[in-house]
């Protein structure tokens, strides 16, 4: 779920561009030189886009009995590395943004913070971590996407408690409203999601 | 054949009563149709890109459901609900034109596994269905490859026995020889042949008149006022409903006429189906000579 | 997806210059979220209503099927400001919920409205081009295009895979979901690189060498135009805030 | 038409002498192939699926560098340096069979011009070439709508304006009217007919042998054994080269062959091409009532 237009305060809202920024940069510039020195990957980048922009439309069997969509970033993060994850992940939010008037421009920032920042280089970290300690690919795969898909869903809710906190308990107590509310019905759709990444790997690896 | 079927007709397997459908808030696509598939004919669907043909098949598998009239499976409305489109997919398997629109699994034997074992059969009946699916295809030997390294024929029949692995009563396929070469097409027309011979009702959507004319037992026609449905030899010697559909006269068809209405042959009879016929029959004056099949 | 872009293409802004209608959609938004919510937010949305339904004719169908997704987020977002938690009996409503939650609601759905000024009128084919003149690095142009029209083609593709899967009993059980899924995300996956690859060789005929150069339409960014947006733009933020004291 | 053209005959536009291909280390596609486009002809290109049609088209167009033989333009061999091949894209342009497979901007228009913009021409230029090739294939209407909406006869006709816009002198094309309804086909027959009549030499890779005699002057047949040329009315003729192509006889002259060894046509004269063509032509017993054309 991605905050919605408006939803963030002016300086909030420029907090997280500032925020998302040198990540984004940095994976720009990595981009740039990859295309630089490989003109064919625009075209498998762009596919690469297009894969995760799709991915992300797919409906989720919930267990919670709500529609829900998997984020993608997990697998991205895994298949195509963070930094690209962190340009491919904007340029799809801006798809979404505009196309869905699903998120928005104004809250685009946070939301790349989430989604394209936080949730592929968490995905990311524990995939090594965990192949490092010499888990089976597909553990990795499902602890990637599991991770990223939570801790995509915490960062909002940090955000929204940052940006309204509670009046009584503050930023805590806002945290465990926005908590309770995202990131633990997330619970589910994050196991869901590292179930369809198994699923999606295990395939790619047969054939 | 449109309409009720009279008293003592048995009922056809799958029939359409007055359909109409249109996407979403667009305008109709079909309109207060009639069509009925009968068991053990060969039914070809003829009409332009865009009459509606992919719709009308759709609706026939249960892909679609009409915005009004309604689609029976033996003479009963079919009800859309789990069980009733469970029934109904049993009995009518639709091959999209394109096979990479229906293979998704990582080998050609899980791919035609996968209707089966949504099925709820046991392992074993799911392997023997599989087995039978890729023997009736002809595409035993590459069972176990990865789907997207086949041949584009062979992707074809991968499909196909996607279908038939559902045991269906009704095959419906759209353009089932597009993009094969003469000798692929022949050969898809032969297993045809053999799943028709194994009980199998085959309704084939296509551009080729000569094609229908030689494949066919009956021709729907799809036009923008409704659907003509005749045998094959009496809709497709129309010239003005094939023109209406935007199809020429198929190759026998037109020479046959051309040679009566000069009276180098006499009228009736059977136009010839293929070129070899049709040779026969422009050299001997008629279809005397020409011994249909 | 399909229902804002294909209402793009026919919008009667169409031929404008997308800095035209960014100034006026965009600049709806910088408004909403900058004023105060009442009542400038309240008067963002009116404009961008009017503006919407008036002269830029999108149907009002089509609107609202495309500004209830936000809507879902505002609402379920605005319900958590209603709530305290902590203080002596741990759970209550909150002092001035109310208000917050309204001006939340109304600061954010009118935030939406002018981004859908913009998007309801303005394709992709005529944005994302031209962003290399905005200084976005061309590379990312590059992608961001072919990502665009690739999308459409995998969503098709596995609108059509779906289908394929229901005839064949895909979506009856639960087992049946998870494996047609699983199908659905590897075919996606397979697609889109065997298209990429069947792209490079359909385009080396053409001279491409990595760089996608298209040319845009040739349209001027119209004064009047954009004077009479900043016009408006300038009579909602004077009228918010000389409002704001009266009417709160 | 193989080898080295005789003395005082002009030089083909392209051709392809003793070349031989293999996809990276995988086996040879085409051995030793001698291939000729000539200025003015259309030539229809036949073979089975996978018999190295879609590699020859590569070859012509440089998208492919043969494993030996050469390339030539005009009577030169090609260089593939970025001079050499911007050489031979002004002169030969492919178009795929898939039009998804060669469309990737956002809008019709924007597609057109990649090619142009690519071979550096300054923006005026480009928008008049846009709009030539929009009207050329009679899409003007179309030009500024995204690349998705369009349905697939359109998304087939701006991918070949995006090839004609680079103003080639020869327009490879594969399959073209596959997919196409025979009306559609019809528009695109026309369209082409209106290409050569501007001056450009049209190449067609089909499988359709009815719609080569009736178009093509020349027909090149790609057999396991190498490439047969001809003019159309020698090569569909040729009962054995067909067959080893995996095609049947043309319906015109499988007909006529049968009139004539029954003596009820005079040997010799053009085969009917189209239905019509061979209706009058078996009424009267022969050509001389159906004169060409």
């Amino acid at each position: 779920m991605h905050i919605a237009e408006g939803f963030l305060p002016p300086a909030h809202a420029i907090a997280w561009v500032a925020a998302s920024a040198p990540f984004v940069v940095h994976g720009v510039r990595q981009l740039t030189r990859e295309v630089r020195e490989h003109p064919e990957s625009t075209l498998l980048l762009g596919a690469s886009g297009a894969f995760m922009f799709v991915l992300s439309a797919l409906k989720l069997p919930s267990v919670t009995g709500s529609c829900s969509h998997p984020t993608g970033s997990g697998l991205g993060a895994v298949l195509f590395r963070p930094p690209v994850v962190a340009v491919l992940g904007t340029v799809t939010l801006l798809f979404q943004a505009l196309l869905l008037a699903h998120g928005g421009l104004t809250t685009l920032g946070a939301n790349v913070f989430s989604m394209a920042v936080v949730g592929p280089w968490a995905g990311y970290g524990v995939y090594r971590l965990a192949r490092g300690l010499g888990a089976r690919l597909e553990v990795a795969v499902f602890c990637a996407a599991f991770v990223a898909d939570l801790s995509t869903y915490c960062v909002t809710s940090v955000q929204l408690a940052l940006a309204f906190p509670d009046p009584v308990s503050g930023f805590l107590g806002a945290l465990g409203k926005f908590g309770s509310i995202f990131a633990v019905t997330q619970i589910p759709l994050a196991v869901s999601e590292g179930l369809l990444t198994v699923l999606v790997v295990r395939l790619l690896l047969q054939s | 054949m449109n309409g009720i079927p009279v008293d003592g007709t048995p009922s056809p397997l799958v029939a359409l009563r007055g359909v109409s459908f249109g996407y979403e808030d667009g305008p109709l696509v079909l309109e207060g149709l009639d069509f009925e598939v009968c068991g053990g004919r060969a039914l070809a669907l003829l009409g332009r890109n865009g009459s509606g043909k992919t719709t009308l098949m759709r609706l026939l598998g249960g892909g679609l459901r009409p915005r009004s009239g309604r689609v029976e499976l033996a003479g009963r409305p079919v009800s859309y609900d789990r069980a009733g489109l469970t029934r109904l997919r049993t009995t009518v398997q639709l091959v999209v034109q394109d096979p990479d629109d229906q293979l998704f699994a990582a080998s050609v034997a899980q791919d035609v596994s996968f209707g089966p074992l949504n099925l709820g059969l046991p392992e074993e009946e799911v392997r023997a269905r599989v087995d039978e699916a890729l023997a009736a295809l002809d595409i035993t030997g590459v069972g176990d490859r990865p789907t997207h390294l086949l041949s584009y024929g062979q992707r074809k029949r991968a499909a196909i026995a996607g279908a038939v692995a559902m045991r269906p009563r009704v095959l419906v396929l759209d353009e089932p020889t597009a993009g094969l070469d003469p000798e692929g097409q022949e050969r898809l027309l032969a297993t045809l042949e053999a799943l028709r011979g194994g009980g199998t009702t085959v309704v084939m959507a296509t551009h080729d008149v000569d094609l229908a004319l030689r494949w066919a037992d009956d021709v729907a026609l799809l036009t923008p006022g409704g659907v003509r449905t005749g045998t094959a030899g009496e809709v497709l010697a129309r010239t003005d409903a094939l023109a209406e559909a935007g199809l020429r006269l198929p190759w026998g068809v037109a020479v046959a006429a051309a040679l009566r209405s000069r009276g180098a042959a006499p009228a009736g009879g059977v136009a010839p189906r293929t070129a070899e016929e049709l040779a026969r029959w422009a050299a001997e004056g008629g279809p005397s000579a020409a011994p249909a099949g | 997806m399909l229902s804002i872009d294909a209402a793009a293409h026919s919008s009667r802004w169409r031929r404008r210059h997308p800095v035209d209608k960014a100034v006026l959609g965009l600049g709806l938004t910088l408004l909403a979220v900058v004023l105060p919510p009442w009542p400038g937010a309240a008067l963002v949305l009116v404009a961008a209503l009017a503006l919407l339904l008036g002269p830029a004719r999108v149907p009002a169908g089509r609107l609202w099927r495309a500004y209830r997704v936000p809507l879902g987020f505002c609402v379920t977002g605005a319900v958590t400001l209603l709530v305290r938690v902590g203080g002596p009996d741990l759970v209550g409503l909150a002092p001035d919920g109310a208000v917050r939650a309204g001006e939340l609601l109304l600061r954010s759905s009118a935030a939406s409205l002018g981004v859908l000024v913009f998007a309801f009128t303005t394709p992709m084919s005529d944005l994302l081009p031209r962003l290399v003149r905005a200084g976005v690095p061309a590379a990312v142009v590059d992608v961001a295009v072919v990502t665009y029209r690739m999308a459409f083609l995998l969503l098709d593709a596995v609108r059509q895979v779906r289908q394929a899967q229901a005839a064949r009993l895909g979506h009856t059980t639960r087992a049946a979901a998870w494996r047609s899924l699983g199908g659905l995300g590897a075919t996606a996956f397979v697609r889109a690189f065997d298209r990429a690859g069947r792209l490079q060789s359909g385009l080396a005929g053409r001279g491409y060498d990595g760089t996608l150069r298209v040319l845009v339409p040739p349209t001027r960014v119209s004064g009047g135009f954009v004077g009479g947006s900043l016009a408006l733009l300038v009579a909602i933020a004077v009228l918010g805030t000389a409002l704001e004291g009266p009417l709160s």
